[in-house]
C-alpha cells in the first residue's frame, strides 16, 4: 500500500534531505524539491558545527550521499509557491507552474537569516568591520582565519548575542536558540586562529541548553580566556581608523562600559523561512504567532501542520540546530507513515 | 576670568581602551581558576563579612576583571578569610586565594612605592 | 486608606507607555548620558518599579535617583521591549512631588528653584526663556556675546529684526494680557498652579525644618533659595 | 464627523496598528514621513526666538519669499511650556492643555498644518497626540480643561512637522534658487559637515523623523543636495547634555558641557568645518559649551581660537540662498565665529556691519568673540 504512495518534500536543506530518505529507505516515493541548483541549503556556507567542531561539508556530503543512495528524486531550481488539495492528493506548483502531485508533503524550508542592517544602531552594511555570525563562517570557509575588512588581523573583537532575537524592536520576541552557542564555538575558532586576538561576548542570559554545550562555555573560559560581559549592545560606530566604538552596560556593576574594538560579528538569529506566507495560501496549514509554521499540537505533534497530510520538519518549524534538525526531520518521516498506515486522528489535532 | 570649576564632573564610563590589567594577570597566574567565573554571586550569598557589610565578593571579581584598583585596595579589607565563598562556587574557584592574592599584590605595591601608576 | 505608591504610580497613564516588561539587559544605561555622570542606572530603575515594592518605591521618591536623568529619552528608542525608562522617571517625579519626598534629596530640593524661574517665566512672559531674565552672572557659560546681547537687547533684538516686547507678531513678541490670562486659567483647571503650590508648600517645610526662618518662625524662602543655590 | 469617527474607532485600531507595527520590520534608511506641502501654522520656539530670533524669521521668510508658501505667524501663540513639562514642574495634564490650546488658534485661524520650531515642542506634541490615540480619555479631560479655561475648542492637525522637515522637503528647490554651494571656494572640495539632531526629534517616535531616528536623513538631505558632504562620527547620536532640569540649575550644568564635550572629542578628528544642528536649545549649546570649555581647557575642537561653527537648518538654509549673515540671520548672535565658514562658501558680508544697530547704529561690541580671547592669554 504505502509503496505506492507518493511523497513531495519542499527543501533540499539537511531537514529535506533526511527525512527525504528516511521515508525512501522505507519504499515510498519520495521527490526532493530544491530551490537552489544543488541541495545542503544554508549549511553549505557554514564551516565548522558546535558543539565539536565537526565540518559542515562532511556532514552534507554525508547527507547528499545518503539522499542519492537513498532513490530520492531529486528536483532542482524550482522553489514552490502554493499547495493545494485537489481530489485528495497535493498540488505543487512554483511560479512557472510546474506542477508536482503528490499524497502527502513535508515542508522543510528552513529559515531566513535575520537582516542585521534592520539593526541600523550596530552599522552592519555600514561599517566593513561589522560582520554576521554567517559571513563569519564563510570567511573561515574561505581564508581559514578571521580577518578584518583592511585584511589585517584584529587585535579584539566582540561577539553580540540577540541580534534580531528578543527584541520587539524588530519583531522578534523570540529566542533563536543557537545563538549562543555559536558564539563561543565561534570565539573559541578566534582564538585558535589569532591566540594573541582579545574576544568578548556580550550577552543578556546564556542559553546554553545542551549537554555539551557548558562544558563548551567552561572551556572558552579556561583554556581560550573569552570574556563575558552581561549587558547588550547598544551602539557601533566607526572610528576614523576604521575600528569600532561600542557602548553597553556592564550590568553587574550597573555603569556604563565603552571600549574599542576591531571588530563585532552580529549573532543573527532565525527569522521564519519567507516562503511560508506564501505556502499556507491555499490549504490549512497557519503560521504561529512568530510566523514559523504553526504545529497541530506542539507536544505530541509537532510535525504535522493544521492541514492534514502536509507535515513539516526542521527549522521551518521553530529555530533549531543542526543535530535536532535532523531528529525532527526523521520524526516527520515517520509522522508521514503513520499518516499513511492510519489514517484516524488519534485526538491528536 | 569665570570660575568654570562648578562644571567638572567625573566619568562613570568603564574605558576598556584604558584598562590597567596589571592586577589580574598576576591573579591568573597564581590562581588561573578565576577565569571561570561566572558572576552567579553564590560567594555574596554564603559571604560572612557581606552579612556584616556591605562588601559584596562577586564585585571584587568584577572589579579585577576591570582593573579598578583603587576600588579593590579599600573593599578587600572588609573580607575575613573564612572561605565559605569557596565551597559554594559552582565553578570550583578558590576565591578566598583570589582575595589573598589581590591584598599581597596590593601590600607589595604599597611597598613598592609604585602606587602612583597603579592609580590607587 | 493609604493608596499604595505603586498603585499612584500606575494611575499615570504614561506609566504603562514606560514600561511593558524589562529584561533586564541594560541597552539604555549603555548610552544614558546621565548614567555617565551620574550615579544612575535606568535599568535598575525599571526593575525597581517593574518588582512593585513598595519600600523601595518610597526609597526611590526620596532619592537623588530619580532626579538625574536628563529626559533625552535615548532609552526609548533602543529598548528591545519598547520600554522608556526616561517616562517612567517623569511619573516618580511627578509622585516625588506630590507626596513631599522631593524635599528629602538636593537633587529633588532643585524642583523649588526651577518652579520659582521657569515656572514663573511661562505665566510672566508666556515663554520658558526671556531676555530679561538670562541674567550674565548666572549663566556665566553663556560667553561675552550674550553678556552684549543681554546689556544691549533692545538695539541687538532690533537690529535683527526681532520684536522685542512688541506688539504684533514676531520673535520675542511681549504675550498678550489676554492671551497671559487664558495661560493661568489653564494651569488653574489643569493643577498647574496646584503643582507649584504643591512645590511650594513642602519646601516651606523643609526650610522649616532645616531652619531657614524668618524672625516669626516661618519659612525664610530667600534663604531656602540661596541655600538650594549653593548646595552641592 | 469625521473627527466623531476617529474619537470613536482611533483607540482600538491605534491599539491594534500598534501590534501590527511591532511586527513590521521597517527599513529606516528608505522610510519617509508626511511632510505638508503648504498652508502652515507657524509655531516659535521659546530658545530659538530668544538666541537666533534671526533664524525664525528667515525661515518664515524662506516659505513666503523663496517657495511661495503660505505660513501664518500668529501673535495670540505662546510657550508650549514643554520645557517646564520635562523640568517636572508642569503637570503632564497642564502641558495637553497648553498644547490644546496652540491647536484651538491653529483652527481659528483656518489651518490644519503645524510647522513647529522647537525640538521639545515637537516631541512634546507627537508625545501628547500619541497619548490622545491611545488614551481617549486624556483626549476628553485636554478638551474639557481647554473649555473651562478659555471657552474655546480644539481639532488635531492633520500634519505636524518640523521647520527642518520643511526645509528637508523643498532642499532641492532651494539649491536650484541658492547662490551659493557647501563648497570650499579655494580649494573646490566639499565642505564637511556634521549633524546633530535633537533628541526629541526622533527618538521618541522614529516614524515621526525622515529616515528615522539613528541616521536620520533630515539634516544630511539638506547638506548633500547644497553640494556639502556629511560626516559620519562615533557619538553623533549622542545629547548634547541640556537635560532640562541640569541646565536650569547652574550646580548641575556639568551634566550639559561634560555631554557636549563628549560629542567635541568624537568629532575633532574629523575636523568639520561646521556643526549643522536642528534643534534650537543643541544649537545653542554646541556654540557656547565651546566656548566654555575653551576657558576651561586652553584648546578649542575646531583649531585656533574660534571653534567649529554652529548653525541651524534655518540659518544655513538662508545662508546658500544668499541672506544676509548680521541684518537677516543674526549670526553675530553666536559666540563662535561663523567668518571662516562664510569666508570658504564665499558669502559676501561686510564684517564692520556685524556688531551694528539698525540703521548702523553703533551699539558697543562684545568684549570678544570666538572661545578664547586672541588678546588675553587663558
Amino acid at each position: 500500500m504505502i509503496k505506492n504512495k507518493h511523497v513531495a518534500v519542499i527543501g533540499g536543506g539537511i531537514a529535506g534531505m533526511e527525512t527525504a530518505s528516511v521515508l525512501s529507505n522505507q519504499g515510498l516515493k519520495v521527490t526532493l524539491i530544491e530551490k537552489q541548483p544543488v541541495t545542503g541549503g544554508k549549511l553549505n556556507d557554514w564551516d565548522q558545527l558546535f558543539p565539536d567542531f565537526s565540518s559542515s561539508e562532511t556532514l552534507v556530503t554525508r547527507q547528499n550521499s545518503k539522499t542519492s543512495h537513498s532513490g530520492v528524486n531529486v528536483v532542482y531550481n524550482t522553489e514552490i509557491n502554493r499547495i493545494e488539495k485537489i481530489n485528495g492528493r497535493f498540488e505543487l506548483s512554483d511560479e512557472r507552474d510546474v506542477k508536482i502531485f503528490a499524497d502527502a508533503v513535508v515542508v522543510a524550508s528552513g529559515f531566513r537569516v535575520f537582516d542585521a542592517t534592520l539593526k541600523e544602531e550596530y552599522g552592519y552594511g555600514l561599517f566593513g568591520n561589522v560582520i554576521t555570525s554567517v559571513d563569519f563562517e564563510r570567511q573561515m570557509k574561505k581564508y581559514g582565519k578571521l580577518l578584518t575588512a583592511q585584511g589585517t588581523e584584529p587585535k579584539r573583537v566582540a561577539i553580540i548575542h540577540c541580534v534580531g532575537s528578543r527584541d520587539a524592536k524588530v519583531g522578534n520576541t523570540y529566542c533563536s536558540k543557537v545563538c549562543c552557542i555559536t558564539g563561543i564555538k565561534q570565539a573559541i575558532e578566534i582564538n585558535q586562529k589569532l591566540p594573541d586576538c582579545e574576544v568578548f561576548c556580550f550577552y543578556m542570559d546564556l542559553r546554553l541548553y545542551g549537554s555539551k554545550f557548558d562544558t563548551l562555555y567552561l572551556t572558552a573560559q579556561k583554556q581560550h580566556k573569552i570574556q563575558f560581559i552581561r549587558g547588550r549592545l547598544s551602539e557601533a560606530a566607526e572610528k576614523p581608523d576604521k575600528s569600532l566604538q561600542i557602548k553597553a552596560e556592564d550590568t553587574l556593576q550597573g555603569r556604563p562600559l565603552r571600549m574599542n574594538v576591531d571588530m563585532i560579528i552580529l549573532l543573527v538569529g532565525m527569522e521564519p523561512g519567507p516562503s511560508n506566507s506564501r505556502l499556507i495560501q491555499n490549504n490549512k496549514m497557519a503560521l504561529d504567532e512568530n510566523g514559523f509554521l504553526k504545529s497541530a499540537n506542539i507536544h505530541d505533534a509537532r510535525n504535522c501542520t493544521t492541514q492534514e497530510g502536509i507535515f513539516m520538519a526542521g527549522t521551518a518549524i521553530c529555530p533549531m540546530p543542526v543535530n535536532e534538525t535532523l531528529e525532527n526531520a526523521r520524526s516527520a518521516a515517520t509522522e508521514v507513515i503513520h499518516f499513511f498506515e492510519n489514517k484516524k486522528n488519534d485526538g491528536r489535532f | 576670568m569665570d570660575d568654570f570649576s562648578y562644571l567638572k564632573l567625573a566619568s562613570r564610563q568603564i574605558d576598556f581602551d584604558n584598562f590597567d590589567d596589571r592586577l589580574l594577570m598576576y591573579v591568573l597566574e597564581y590562581e588561573p581558576s578565576f577565569l571561570t567565573c561566572i558572576s552567579c554571586g553564590g560567594c555574596t550569598a554564603t559571604c560572612s563579612a557581606g552579612n556584616l557589610t556591605n562588601f559584596n565578593v562577586r564585585k571584587i571579581g568584577l572589579w579585577l576583571r576591570r582593573g579598578e584598583t583603587g576600588k579593590l585596595s579599600e573593599e578587600i579589607e572588609k573580607c575575613m578569610f573564612c572561605g565559605k565563598c569557596t565551597l559554594v562556587c559552582p565553578r570550583d574557584i578558590n576565591i578566598r586565594n583570589v582575595i589573598l592574592l589581590i591584598k599581597k599584590r596590593i601590600s607589595m605595591l604599597k611597598t613598592e612605592n609604585e602606587k602612583a601608576s597603579w592609580k590607587i | 486608606m493609604v493608596v499604595k505608591l505603586y498603585a499612584q504610580l500606575k494611575e499615570d497613564v504614561r506609566l504603562a507607555e514606560g514600561l511593558q516588561a524589562c529584561m533586564n539587559c541594560g541597552i539604555c544605561t549603555a548610552i544614558c548620558p546621565a548614567a555617565e555622570y551620574y550615579e544612575y542606572d535606568p535599568r535598575s530603575i525599571a526593575i525597581t518599579v517593574q518588582s512593585g515594592n513598595e519600600e523601595k518605591i518610597a526609597a526611590l521618591l526620596k532619592s537623588d535617583t530619580i532626579w538625574y536623568c536628563g529626559q533625552c529619552m535615548s532609552c526609548k528608542t533602543r529598548c528591545p521591549r519598547n520600554n522608556c525608562p526616561g517616562l517612567i522617571i517623569s511619573v516618580l517625579r511627578k509622585l516625588s512631588q506630590e507626596t513631599g519626598a522631593f524635599t528629602e534629596s538636593r537633587m529633588g530640593r532643585q524642583q523649588y528653584l526651577i518652579m520659582k524661574t521657569i515656572g514663573a517665566n511661562i505665566l510672566r512672559f508666556g515663554y520658558c526663556v526671556h531676555p530679561t531674565v538670562l541674567k550674565p552672572e548666572n549663566h556665566p557659560e553663556q560667553g561675552p556675546v550674550w553678556k552684549w546681547v543681554f546689556e544691549n537687547k533692545h538695539d541687538v533684538y532690533d537690529s535683527v529684526g526681532a520684536n522685542l516686547d512688541g506688539d504684533g507678531p514676531g520673535a520675542m513678541r511681549k504675550i498678550a494680557e489676554t492671551d497671559l490670562s487664558e495661560l493661568l486659567k489653564i494651569f488653574k483647571v489643569s493643577n498647574g498652579i496646584k503643582l507649584y503650590e504643591t512645590i511650594e508648600h513642602f519646601s516651606q517645610i523643609k526650610a522649616v525644618k532645616m531652619g531657614l526662618v524668618d524672625q516669626n518662625g516661618g519659612a525664610d524662602m530667600e534663604k531656602y533659595t540661596q541655600y538650594l543655590l549653593q548646595e552641592v | 464627523m469625521a473627527e466623531q469617527i476617529w474619537k470613536n474607532t482611533r483607540s482600538i485600531y491605534y491599539r491594534k496598528f500598534k501590534m501590527e507595527e511591532s511586527k513590521t520590520k521597517i527599513k529606516w534608511s528608505e522610510y519617509n514621513k508626511e511632510i505638508a506641502d503648504d498652508h502652515f501654522f507657524y509655531l516659535r520656539s521659546c530658545i530659538r526666538q530668544n538666541f537666533n530670533p534671526g533664524a525664525e524669521k528667515v525661515f518664515l521668510s524662506i516659505l513666503q519669499k523663496n517657495l511661495n508658501k503660505d505660513i501664518f505667524d500668529d501673535p495670540h501663540h505662546t510657550t508650549c511650556s514643554g520645557i517646564g513639562y520635562h523640568s517636572d514642574i508642569v503637570p503632564f495634564e497642564t502641558f495637553q492643555t497648553m498644547v490644546a490650546r496652540q491647536f484651538s488658534l491653529m483652527g481659528e485661524r483656518g489651518y490644519k498644518n503645524c510647522a513647529v520650531s522647537c525640538i521639545t515642542s515637537f516631541g512634546g506634541y507627537n508625545e501628547v497626540l500619541s497619548t490622545w490615540k491611545d488614551y481617549p480619555e486624556e483626549l476628553a479631560k485636554a478638551r474639557e480643561n481647554l473649555r473651562k479655561a478659555t471657552g474655546r475648542e480644539f481639532e488635531i492637525p492633520e500634519n505636524l512637522s518640523h521647520a527642518c522637515d520643511i526645509i528637508y522637503k523643498f532642499r532641492n528647490e532651494i539649491a536650484r534658487q541658492s547662490g551659493y554651494r557647501l563648497i570650499n571656494r579655494e580649494t573646490g572640495e566639499p565642505l564637511k559637515v556634521v549633524d546633530h539632531i535633537g533628541c526629541h526629534y526622533a527618538k521618541i517616535f522614529p516614524e515621526k523623523g525622515v529616515g528615522g531616528s539613528e541616521y536620520s536623513r533630515v539634516l544630511t538631505g539638506m547638506i548633500e543636495a547644497w553640494g556639502g558632504q556629511t560626516v559620519d562620527y562615533p557619538e553623533r547620536r549622542h545629547c548634547c547634555g541640556f537635560g532640562f532640569r541640569h541646565y536650569l540649575v547652574k550646580n548641575n550644568r556639568g551634566y550639559s558641557i561634560s555631554n557636549s564635550r563628549k560629542k567635541f572629542v568624537s568629532m575633532e578628528p574629523y575636523r568639520p568645518d561646521a556643526i549643522l544642528t536642528n534643534c534650537p536649545g543643541c544649537n545653542m549649546f554646541l556654540d557656547r559649551w565651546q566656548y566654555t570649555l575653551a576657558q576651561m581647557e586652553g584648546k578649542t575642537y575646531g583649531g585656533g581660537t574660534n571653534g567649529i561653527p554652529v548653525l541651524s537648518h534655518e540659518e544655513l538654509a538662508g545662508l546658500v540662498l544668499g541672506y544676509d549673515p548680521w541684518k537677516d540671520l543674526g549670526l553675530q548672535m553666536h559666540q563662535v565665529d561663523v567668518e571662516p565658514l562664510l569666508k570658504k562658501i564665499g558669502v559676501a558680508y561686510d564684517p564692520k556691519q556685524k556688531f551694528a544697530g539698525k540703521n548702523g547704529k553703533y551699539i558697543n561690541k562684545p568684549l570678544f568673540t570666538g572661545c578664547i580671547n586672541q588678546n588675553i592669554p587663558v
